[in-house]
């Protein structure tokens, strides 16, 4: 809006850099993909099941990981509850871990003999691993850490001052969390929630060991992917460039809604 | 309904102690120097700021523990912070809403407000897209619209053009009158506390220095600051009978004879300048030299240095007849009816 | 197929400096000591091991990883490499792998044979259809005319492994070799279909590795009776 | 510092559950840990070779993804260049793709017969893959879009108004970067950097494949924890702990450094 | 060096056209009521904001497509927006160190600007740990820290006490006046624009309403809000000789006889207040009712509506004598030697 300013070489040649190393890989792919057996390969069977599945399990992991996070985000740069860095600490775990890891992990805790998942089981019947809801599990546990420690980010970069204002209006906690807080770091949340969706499509390593891998129900794209690895690369390239292009045309099309304009 | 605070804060640099007893309908003008700690003192008794010691009751309430949202406070910000995702109807809704009005009527209500401070057709505008002044006056609206038992207002004028300053002062003047609450007000213009308080408090490096109403302050000053803020020519002495002996050096006669401490005032407009001195009726004569000339409006302010030092209002005319230069060498004459003492 | 170019019993003069070696990951335990008996047999040697899934391996190598020697766990990673023209001799097999049935410790779930994988309301899971166990499974399944019914497909042998070893299924089809190297967690149960669904393991050289003398020594090592009496050790069966 | 508020229970409760959800898989962990074999497990060779692999390497890719990810952020946020919507759409290509996959669209740019691997081959002789520096590139390659899409929110929640002050007082694009958005921001950007640094250290997919497994020079923590699961689970639950325990530890005690107190 | 530009910026609800002319050493300020487009102006002087049409120049170099950072301008915000992160003294450093200055010597040129502005002791404190008057004048100090060509300053003087002003308004005048570069200067003081200023500009909605020297400005006001302004009563009428019949209904007789659409102006002091008609000299005198009353320190202004509405000054003595509350029916008298007309 102030218009007249260039950006500074300094930065431009970093970002151009930056943006090329990130993007020329999926250029070498596009080079490099069989073209003439792409309408073959994704006319094979499953392939779009699971491209529907990715989608719906990575939508609600990223929903889950929202309302969840966004709170812990809240808790950890607004409250002052003792062990806060520890916290944040721990709030990373799931970055560390390898995702296989993380899948033996949350059997070890939800599955059929696992800490909660053997009461689930007994009390009430609820077996989760192998089903879709273990799907959306295993990539929310992965994912919801990116949002918490951007939506954090986000909370400590912004002035905390309007929630004094609000206080001194009579809203309560919640009230000026809701109506001051949230869309001050809008942004931020938005940025979280497309990093929790965009990693949570790519989930792998966790989903298949928590979840599993079955054709309809609990095999996504990227177990599609590994699989197609395994017998034929090409076919994987493949695959990959329709998760890709299809995740593009998603966060393109969301643009308007999680990039406030202002 | 009354306000009884004692509130202690320490900051590295600086420390407030500060008494305030303030009635049901008073309104209470802190006024003092910039960091003197007056918006300090706000923040304190709305709840955003701790209080290392003391305590604040509202109406035999305890209200230091009371977080702020339940405290029936609305404060006006010095710089504003207007909800920049809210527009202005928004911003001035946002009380009542949080109070649990249902939205329609809070919107009835802000309207109402935007329409008293005159920024109606400002309604929908972000406050990106709001001028100072007519963010300071949502602003206003915004901490009116909750009705508060504890109005505190930071400098809610400031940012006021010359033109909407006296509408919006009179308008607070009538709100604040028919108002039944505690209202404290922080202002630098001392017309504003004149005209909108009951009382002054003169805050001063985080200490009462003086307290009463506008017109006993503005007539005996007793701080520097004060007599700078009325416009008065302060000195602080010796009485004996009618001769006062100043502090900083100088003597002056005074029509009010006293003993013991005092201070003397008397206004600008009281000082007669003379090239040499004068023969005549007046007894306080001194030689000075100018410092510094400033045009005021059809006055001309003269700071003259001697002993002891004081502030001259003359005429257009004067500078040029006298050669008024900084550097020259003039007579101050004022006469002892003019001088002001009183107990210091 | 030409391992005899360098004669086996000639002075270890030749064969020397670094052999990279890109093998299976379920090669990890017999490969590692057959690298250090043969350092061992020709000093001035060293026997730099990298593990990976077999298809990871095979997008190295056509992709220019300079190594000497690629052991792979199913022919089709081979033929990933040998269309490429990766591989400068003809592949040969050097073990071959048996499946198991793979049941938690204690085998809770009573499972007796292959016909309990057509049982619905038992936790099953097989490797998913295209990685070679889990070709080699559906093989043993077709000879046996039984349709199981899987909850899951794991990515890899391992995958199925674990899930079993948590108790997370009741059962599942894994090799021989993978439950001996669980060890306690796992119990295994032989079945007689598994005769005709044996899993090969081809070794090649690599045109991009430098060393060729020595990758040939090192074929040749792997194919050795020595050799073999290692990969026997760990249940691999013998070609 | 305002003191007095409580945080709400609409947020705390939340807030708590999610940090459960991210924490209790951890004590999964611990609970069946085989702490009897822990020591010989950590005494086994290569596991200490590992670990500082991965920390020099993950800190390595970290700089490089803030020294390029931060322009980018930057040109995302502030500057007007059209398809902003498009480019930041294909900054999280790295996310969505399989990390498997992204190590082989690497080698296809970078491998010896890669797009631009060919030439730095026949050029200068020099070959990426299979070595300490394809390690770095593959973590920075997927670590780099956490830290940009963090870096964004951030600077479009500052305000950057103080951007033009900075301008009015002469101070050009660059040094009005350095010295006023970059502080301003920096909440924003060390959060970024702990996702990239997590992120970067729990890699795997991507690393194997571009980067290879070799002990000592491209055998990260996450690899050998694959290798030890081939082999023995158990010695892999212990090597995790041991990478997880060594990334929190290194967290808490930088959080004086990367979290701004006030 | 002198400015020659002509802006035109067009926002929905609001555009601005200005055409400003100014030689170097000159003080212009700027004057309008809240909205008028003078925080507009500013930012469009200084490059903030994209000019729709027209041109900058400053002494013969085309200044409007130079980006911000290039131009020779200090700009001093109405909001301050001081760098949080920087202590008063590296704020003021921000300027001399873009310019390429050396850290000690720009440290020691900061140093010496704070000392100016009166807050050496607050160097090293974060602009979060000042008050609002100390926050404003480390802004001062910074915009006048990098010496620019054209100085640009917002209501530079709004936030300061009663105490400081004069001296920091006097410092500013004695800086200003030392100044050879062109200045513009938004307030919303009457007094700061007569101290300070050369000229004065009166911009309302965008739009030049009046242009002159103080005392022009203040002698003859043009528009309603000059007049409010300078405290005079102001009337729009046809003159034929010494009677003026007013626009808003009215007449009032004048000493200076003119012919056709003249203003009229006289102070509030001119105006008496009498119980019934007067017999007497004055030619002037009108029924008129009380609409508000308020103490201004030791005189009482009276708004008083009728035709045509005025505003008087009265002493509060004469408050109690005549019974004025609002309401009531009083009698203006006003001399018609105090009434001067001018072309209007
Ligand atoms: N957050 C803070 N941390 C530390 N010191 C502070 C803080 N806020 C203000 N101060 C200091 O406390 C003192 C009182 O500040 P306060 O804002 O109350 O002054 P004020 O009377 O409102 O002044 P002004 O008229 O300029 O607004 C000042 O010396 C100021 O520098
Ligand atoms: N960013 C913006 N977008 C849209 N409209 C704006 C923006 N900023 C200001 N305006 C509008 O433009 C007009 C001029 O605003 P400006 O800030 O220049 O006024 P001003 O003369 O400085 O007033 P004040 O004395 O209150 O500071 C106002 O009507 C205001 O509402
Ligand atoms: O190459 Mo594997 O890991 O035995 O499928
Ligand atoms: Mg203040
Ligand atoms: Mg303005």
């Amino acid at each position: 809006m102030t218009g007249f300013r260039r950006p500074p070489l300094l930065l431009l040649v970093p970002a151009v850099l930056g943006l090329a190393f990130l993007v020329v890989p999926l250029a070498g792919m596009l080079v490099r993909a069989p073209w003439t057996r792409i309408v073959s390969d994704l006319a094979a069977p499953g392939v779009w099941d699971a491209l529907r599945l990715s989608l719906i399990c990575a939508t609600l992991a990223t929903v889950l990981a929202t309302v969840l996070g966004v709170p812990l985000a809240w808790l950890l740069a607004r409250s002052d509850v003792p062990g806060r860095g520890l916290i944040r600490a721990l709030v990373t775990v799931p970055l560390v871990l390898p995702p296989v890891v993380g899948g033996v992990a949350l059997l070890l805790v939800l599955g059929r003999r696992g800490l909660i998942g053997e009461h689930l089981n007994t009390w009430f019947g609820i077996s989760l691993p192998f089903t879709t809801p273990a799907v959306v599990l295993a990539e929310a546990f992965v994912a919801m850490p990116f949002l918490v420690l951007a939506v954090e980010g986000a909370l400590r970069a912004a002035d905390s001052r309007y929630e004094d204002a609000a206080a001194t209006l009579g809203a309560g906690g919640w009230y000026t969390f809701r109506r001051v807080t949230l869309p001050l770091v809008a942004p931020g949340i938005a940025a979280g929630a497309v990093l929790a969706w965009a990693r949570a499509l790519g989930e792998f390593g966790a989903t298949i060991t928590f979840a599993g891998n079955f054709p309809g129900t609990t095999q996504t794209m990227p177990i599609a992917v590994y699989e197609a690895l395994e017998t034929d690369p090409d076919t994987a390239v493949v695959l990959s460039l329709l998760l890709l292009i299809v995740s593009i045309a998603v966060l393109v099309a969301l643009r308007d809604r999680w990039v406030p304009t202002g | 309904m009354s306000l009884d605070a004692h509130l202690e804060v320490d900051r590295p640099g600086f420390s407030l102690r500060l008494d305030l007893r303030i009635e049901a309908g008073e309104v209470v003008a802190l006024l003092g120097p910039n960091g003197a700690g007056k918006t300090t003192t706000l923040r304190t008794l709305a709840g955003l700021q701790r209080v290392d010691n003391g305590h604040i009751t509202l109406n035999g309430e305890r209200l230091h523990d009371v977080p702020p949202d339940r405290r029936p406070v609305g404060l006006v910000f010095q710089d504003y912070l207007l909800f920049p995702h809210l527009s202005a109807l928004e911003n001035v809704a946002f009380g009542p809403r949080a109070h649990g009005v249902p939205r329609d009527q809070a919107r009835t209500v802000a309207r109402d407000w935007l329409e008293r401070v005159g920024l109606a057709s400002h309604a929908l505008a972000k406050p990106r897209a709001l001028s100072g002044g007519q963010a300071q006056r949502v602003a206003l609206a915004r901490a009116l619209a909750v009705e508060p038992r504890l109005l505190l207002l930071d400098e809610p004028l400031a940012a006021l053009d010359a033109s909407t300053r006296p509408e919006v002062r009179a308008d607070l003047r009538r709100h604040l009158s028919a108002y039944d609450g505690v209202c404290v007000l922080v202002t630098h213009d001392a017309l504003d506390a004149m005209v909108l308080a009951d009382r002054i408090v003169v805050l001063e490096s985080g200490r009462v220095t003086q307290e009463g109403t506008p017109s006993g302050v503005a007539r005996a000053p007793r701080t520097e600051y004060v007599a700078r803020l009325v416009g008065l020519n302060l000195h602080r002495g010796k009485a004996a009978g009618d001769r006062v002996t100043l502090d900083g050096g100088g003597e002056l006669t005074t029509a009010s004879p006293a003993h013991g401490p005092v201070f003397t005032a008397f206004p600008p407009s009281a000082v007669a300048l003379y090239p040499h001195r004068p023969e005549g009726s007046p007894r306080n004569a001194w030689p000075v030299t100018v410092a510094a000339i400033e045009q005021h409006g059809s006055v001309v302010r003269v700071r003259l240095t001697g002993r002891p030092s004081v502030l001259a209002d003359v005429t257009p005319g004067a500078v040029a007849d006298l050669g008024l230069i900084p550097g020259a060498a003039v007579w101050a004459v004022v006469k002892a009816t003019e001088v002001h003492a009183y107990p210091g | 197929n030409e391992p005899g170019s360098s004669p086996s019993g000639s002075p270890a003069a030749e064969i020397k400096g670094t052999i990279t070696v890109l093998a299976a990951a379920s090669l990890t335990e017999t490969f590692t000591k057959l690298g250090k008996e043969f350092e061992a047999q020709y000093p001035g040697t060293t026997v730099k091991l990298s593990f990976g899934a077999s298809s990871t391996l095979a997008q190295q190598i056509t992709n220019g990883a300079p190594a000497e020697v690629f052991a792979a766990a199913s022919p089709s990673t081979m033929k990933q490499v040998t269309d490429a023209k990766s591989a400068s001799g003809e592949p040969a097999i050097f073990v071959r792998n048996r499946l198991q049935i793979a049941v938690p410790q204690g085998n809770p779930a009573k499972i007796t044979g292959l016909k309990d994988f057509a049982n619905a309301d038992l936790k099953i899971t097989l490797c998913a259809k295209d990685v070679p166990c889990g070709t080699a499974a559906t093989k043993a399944f077709d000879a046996a005319g039984i349709t199981p019914k899987p909850d899951t497909y794991g990515a890899d042998v391992k995958a199925v492994l674990t899930t079993v070893r948590l108790g997370e299924a009741d059962a599942g089809m894994v090799y021989k070799t993978d439950v001996i190297a669980a060890g306690d967690d796992v119990d295994g149960l032989d079945f007689p279909e598994a005769d005709k669904a044996i899993n090969d393991y081809p070794i090649a050289t690599l045109t991009e590795g430098p060393n060729q003398e020595g990758a040939k020594a090192f074929v040749e090592f792997v194919l050795s009776a020595k050799g073999q009496e290692t990969f026997t050790a760990a249940g691999f069966d013998l070609p």
